[in-house]
């Protein structure tokens, strides 16, 4: 087998999709077929690389041979790879329902060469921003993480205003300035990482991060740039117009994995890199601000009118959760800083991702979101009504989802570390979302006297099973829950690694 | 006429003067703690000098660039194509004015200093493995004629397919990708050029950059997409 | 803290470029900042040949200055072109769409 | 280690100056001048950190790849700005311009 410090495969997820991008670019005729086959060979690649690290323990790839002071290195262990494996999975059913969307959309001759320009533009826009996410899962080196940031910028702007209305225009017009503020911040705190410690490498980092002032301003900065990108709630304003006014499939992107990268980023430094100058009160910080997320998105998302603004502040809510696992993460059992994270993460990509097929399902049906005139939605789509439902509930947290898992993590944490206001929010933030999400139930389920109800208005398959397979991968995420934990078990402690491998080399 | 140059610039409101203050004081704090950093001798540059002769480059920055940070570089190129397919998404390509009122002077001007810079710029790509220079430089030259050639609106440059277009973008990142795969494939590391061959591949991997990045920033100026009157048949 | 001539020379160089940029960031109108822009890139690169960075110098001379301020001319052209009629000097940035009250006494300040 | 104290400090005006307008203006094309002078501060303080006096041996170039890395992806960045906001200026103007001309005869419309 493959000696491990030169796992050749650990390139491959970047390679893929950047080689897909470009053929799509370059060819008219194909694109999806490319597109598909990236999207596959990158979910297989990557259950290849989790076996790989399963038995190896964490693998580290020198690029060009050149060892870290003076190379990059990328590396993969517990955490990169769920969320790798999270990237694979949301990218293969978007790309499928984005060629079912595209198909439906092209079917209608009125404006069928608009919508043909734009399914030409997205396949090599959604490849390299793949390419950018999966760079940036797998990097350790701080300059090339500003790069992937930027490269997931540059991408992620053009497919957001892709649809060419006015309003996501402007949308996608401030998203690509805010971005571009947060990796200037980003880039100023390398600058004094730099500065201080001499040293790109992530590992290197790690043992040279000592208390010093430049250490916690670089911090600071770097935290700042990441905050913008993330969309925590002082700095969330750009998200909801980017998100809700995209197309379908791209508003699935943007929501369920670009916010994930910046968030993974930001806990990756926080809990590994200087988590010797982290201090109590700036987790707590960092936690109220979460708490403070969760209210504001879910008292938005109720008062929105549109079913795709609605879902758009549900992330904002959402990834309150990942920040209130900030101040809990020292006291969850086992010691397990990244279980939390990855669970809210990979629960709320896939739930997230098929909430907004679910919408986009509705919009092409009914020619509009507004949620007061979804009337008899159920007799019409059932396969799309019931993935809204399952995801809902997955997003809620009830019992077999993974964020019923992570929820209870947190809520035992807070009880183990005595800090009881956190149970409050995380309980008051699931009743908040039980309530957005049944209110939009209610309409789909309501029938008026008047009319009978439709009959069954047959979507092409690609558009109503990749939803549901996403719901259903949410909800029963919470059974599989102790290999993912094994997994997650297996970040840098390759000791740890051996123990349960029985002593590999 | 009141001179009006500055009179905005003092902060009408209260908000815009607090929000001065504060954004200097952030400065203020900021330049004290960077200035005070002790001061660290970087550990990589004593790396940098003795790899640099298995580097096959001796200037210092091309070596980093292309062989020690690679991939930076191949991500960076991405950026630059991805960015001209979000404005070929977004806009068609526009005019710059028609081709009557250009003066022959600028005419003449341009036919003897466009292939004078294209010297220029495949002398900087050359120099780049020795002295100052490379691919970014001499893309830029390249870029810089193009802008010229259309400002002038020379009658080809309207006329060129999109398919050509699209080739010569895509050119320099697929020679790059597919150079990073071979080395994988011959050494087992991507971007791990084979001992002695390191220098010739990096000036291949320059000069078919240099051609694209002049392409692209040519087409970033021309801002759209060409416009497929011709051929109706396939996707503007 | 050894000090030379060419730190009189690096005090003249940075003090030029913080005023240019002051002018550049606070100008009255559009155009004028985009060429002071473009001054402050060539600016810029001799900054750089002072930190003996060669490289960079061309990279600043050759984008910075002498690609992104054709991009930005080309962008302020096109967007003066779609207001028909509207002399380019007028363009003020606080029109904030009142552009019925613009059209009509261009030069009377709002 | 006078220069390097020089130009950083020059660097971090510009970032804070540049930061300034960009809140502070309306006008796109401002904001994305402010962003490429906030770029070009930050790279002056990445190559100041660098700068070595002639005599005392040579420079470490990472931060110099660095830098150029950087100028190559601001310039396409803001490229992409650039045309963003040519087509959110063209928007605003047609409704403007329909606005405006709903109230006139057809004749006198400048559509």
């Amino acid at each position: 087998m493959f000696p491990s410090d030169t796992a050749v495969w650990i390139v491959f997820p970047v390679i893929l999709p950047l080689v897909a991008g470009l053929l799509c670019f370059l060819f008219k005729r194909g694109t999806f077929g490319i597109a598909l086959a990236a999207a596959i060979g990158n979910f297989f690649v990557v259950c290849f690389l989790i076996y790989q690290m399963l038995v190896y323990g964490p693998m580290r790839c020198y690029i060009g041979g050149w060892h870290p002071p003076l190379g990059i290195s990328l590396r993969i262990d517990g955490p990169a790879l769920l969320m790798l494996l999270m990237t694979a999975a949301t990218g293969l059913a978007v790309t499928l329902y984005a060629r079912g969307y595209f198909l439906f959309r092209i079917s209608d001759p009125l404006r069928a060469r608009r919508h043909k320009r734009q399914q030409y533009y997205f396949w090599p826009l959604w490849m390299l921003l793949l390419t950018g996410l999966n760079g940036l899962f797998l990097s350790a080196d701080i300059f090339n993480l500003y790069v992937t940031l930027e490269l997931i910028a540059v991408s992620a702007a053009p497919l957001a205003a892709l649809s060419g209305k006015p309003a996501s225009l402007r949308a996608s017009y401030r998203y690509l300035l805010i971005s571009l503020i947060g990796s200037l911040t980003y880039l100023l705190g390398v600058v004094f990482l730099y500065r201080s410690c001499g040293v790109l490498d992530l590992a290197l980092l790690q043992n040279l991060a000592g208390d010093g002032l430049g250490i916690s301003t670089a911090l600071v900065l770097l935290t700042v740039g990441l905050m913008l990108k993330t969309a925590l709630v002082p700095l969330h304003f750009w998200l909801p117009p980017a998100h809700a006014n995209a197309l379908a499939p791209v508003s699935v992107i943007l929501s369920a994995l670009v916010v994930k990268a910046s968030f993974y980023l930001l806990f990756r430094f926080w809990f590994e890199i200087f988590a010797p100058i982290i201090s109590p009160s700036s987790l707590n910080f960092m936690g109220t601000l979460g708490a403070l997320a969760i209210f504001w998105g879910a008292i938005q998302a109720m008062r929105q009118q549109r079913l795709k603004l609605m879902v758009a502040y549900s992330t904002v809510s959402q990834l309150g959760y990942l920040f209130v696992a900030f101040p809990l993460s020292m006291f969850v059992d086992g010691g397990q800083v990244w279980s939390i994270v990855v669970f809210i993460a990979l629960t709320h990509a896939c739930a997230k991702s098929a909430m907004f097929m679910v919408a986009g399902n509705v919009y092409l049906h009914l020619g509009h979101d507004r949620i007061k005139s979804l009337k008899g939605v159920r007799s019409s789509q059932p396969i799309t009504v019931f993935a809204y439902g399952i995801a809902g509930v997955s997003l809620m947290g009830l019992p077999p989802s993974g964020a019923f898992i992570a929820k209870w993590m947190l809520l035992s944490a807070s009880f183990a570390s005595l800090q009881y206001w956190w149970a409050v929010v995380i309980a008051g933030g699931s009743l908040l979302a039980m309530i957005y999400v049944f209110r939009v139930m209610s309409h789909f389920f309501v029938i008026p006297e008047g009319e009978s109800s439709k009959k069954n208005v047959s979507l092409s398959p690609l558009l109503e099973w990749p939803p549901l397979i996403l719901a259903l991968i949410s909800l029963f995420l919470g059974l599989i829950s102790p290999w993912v934990l094994k997994i997650v078990l297996y970040k840098d402690s390759g000791l740890l690694a051996q123990i349960f491998q029985g002593g590999l080399p | 006429m009141k001179k009006k140059w500055n009179n905005h610039i003092r902060g009408r409101n209260p908000f815009q003067l607090l929000f001065l203050f504060l954004l200097f004081m952030l400065t203020v704090i900021l330049a004290v703690i960077f200035c005070n950093i002790p001061e660290k001798s970087s550990v990589l540059e004593a790396g940098i000098v003795s790899m640099q002769n298995q580097s096959g480059v001796n200037s210092p920055v091309t070596a980093v660039l292309l062989n020690f940070r690679g991939y930076d570089t191949l991500l960076e190129v991405m950026v630059l194509l991805i960015a001209v397919i979000g404005v070929w998404s977004l806009t068609k390509a526009t005019s710059f004015g028609n081709t009557a009122d250009i003066s022959p002077v600028q005419l003449g001007v341009v036919h003897l200093l466009t292939p004078v810079m294209c010297l220029v710029a495949a002398y900087l790509v050359w120099q780049g493995s020795h002295l100052a220079g490379g691919a970014f430089q001499g893309g830029a030259i390249l870029g810089a004629a193009g802008v010229l050639l259309l400002v002038s609106e020379i009658p080809w440059t309207h006329a060129v397919p999109a398919l050509v277009l699209r080739i010569g973008l895509v050119f320099g990142p697929l020679i790059f990708t597919g150079i990073a795969l071979y080395c994988l494939w011959a050494r087992g590391g991507l971007l791990d050029y084979p001992t002695g061959s390191a220098g010739w591949l990096i000036l291949l991997i320059e000069t078919t950059c240099a051609l694209s990045i002049g392409l692209t920033l040519a087409l970033l100026f021309a801002g759209g997409r060409p416009d497929e009157n011709g051929s109706e048949g396939d996707i503007q | 803290m050894s000090y030379s001539i060419l730190t009189f020379f690096d005090l003249i160089l940075v003090l030029t470029l913080l005023s240019l940029s002051w002018h550049l960031l606070n100008s009255e109108d559009i155009f004028k900042a985009v060429v002071l822009f473009i001054s402050f890139g060539l600016l810029m690169a001799l900054a750089w040949v002072r930190m003996r960075a060669p490289d960079v110098a061309l990279a600043e001379a050759a984008l910075g200055a002498g690609l992104t301020g054709p991009l930005f001319l080309a962008a302020l052209r096109r967007m003066n072109r779609c207001h028909k009629g509207e002399r380019r000097l007028d363009i003020d940035e606080n029109r904030d769409g009142d552009n019925e009250k613009k059209m009509e006494q261009p030069h009377q300040r709002s | 280690m006078i220069t390097t104290m020089l130009y950083s400090l020059t660097g971090l005006i510009l970032f804070g100056m540049g930061f300034y307008t960009l809140i502070i203006h309306s006008h796109p094309l401002r904001k994305i001048l402010a962003v490429n002078v906030m770029a070009t501060g930050v790279f002056l303080i990445l190559v100041a950190t660098a700068y070595i006096p002639v005599g005392q041996g040579d420079i470490d170039p990472v931060p110099h790849a660095m830098v150029l890395t950087g100028i190559v992806v601001s310039v396409s960045v803001t490229a992409l700005a650039l045309i963003f906001a040519c087509k959110v200026q063209e928007n605003s103007n047609l409704d403007l311009l329909r606005k405006r001309n709903h109230r006139k005869p057809m004749k006198e419309r400048g559509l």
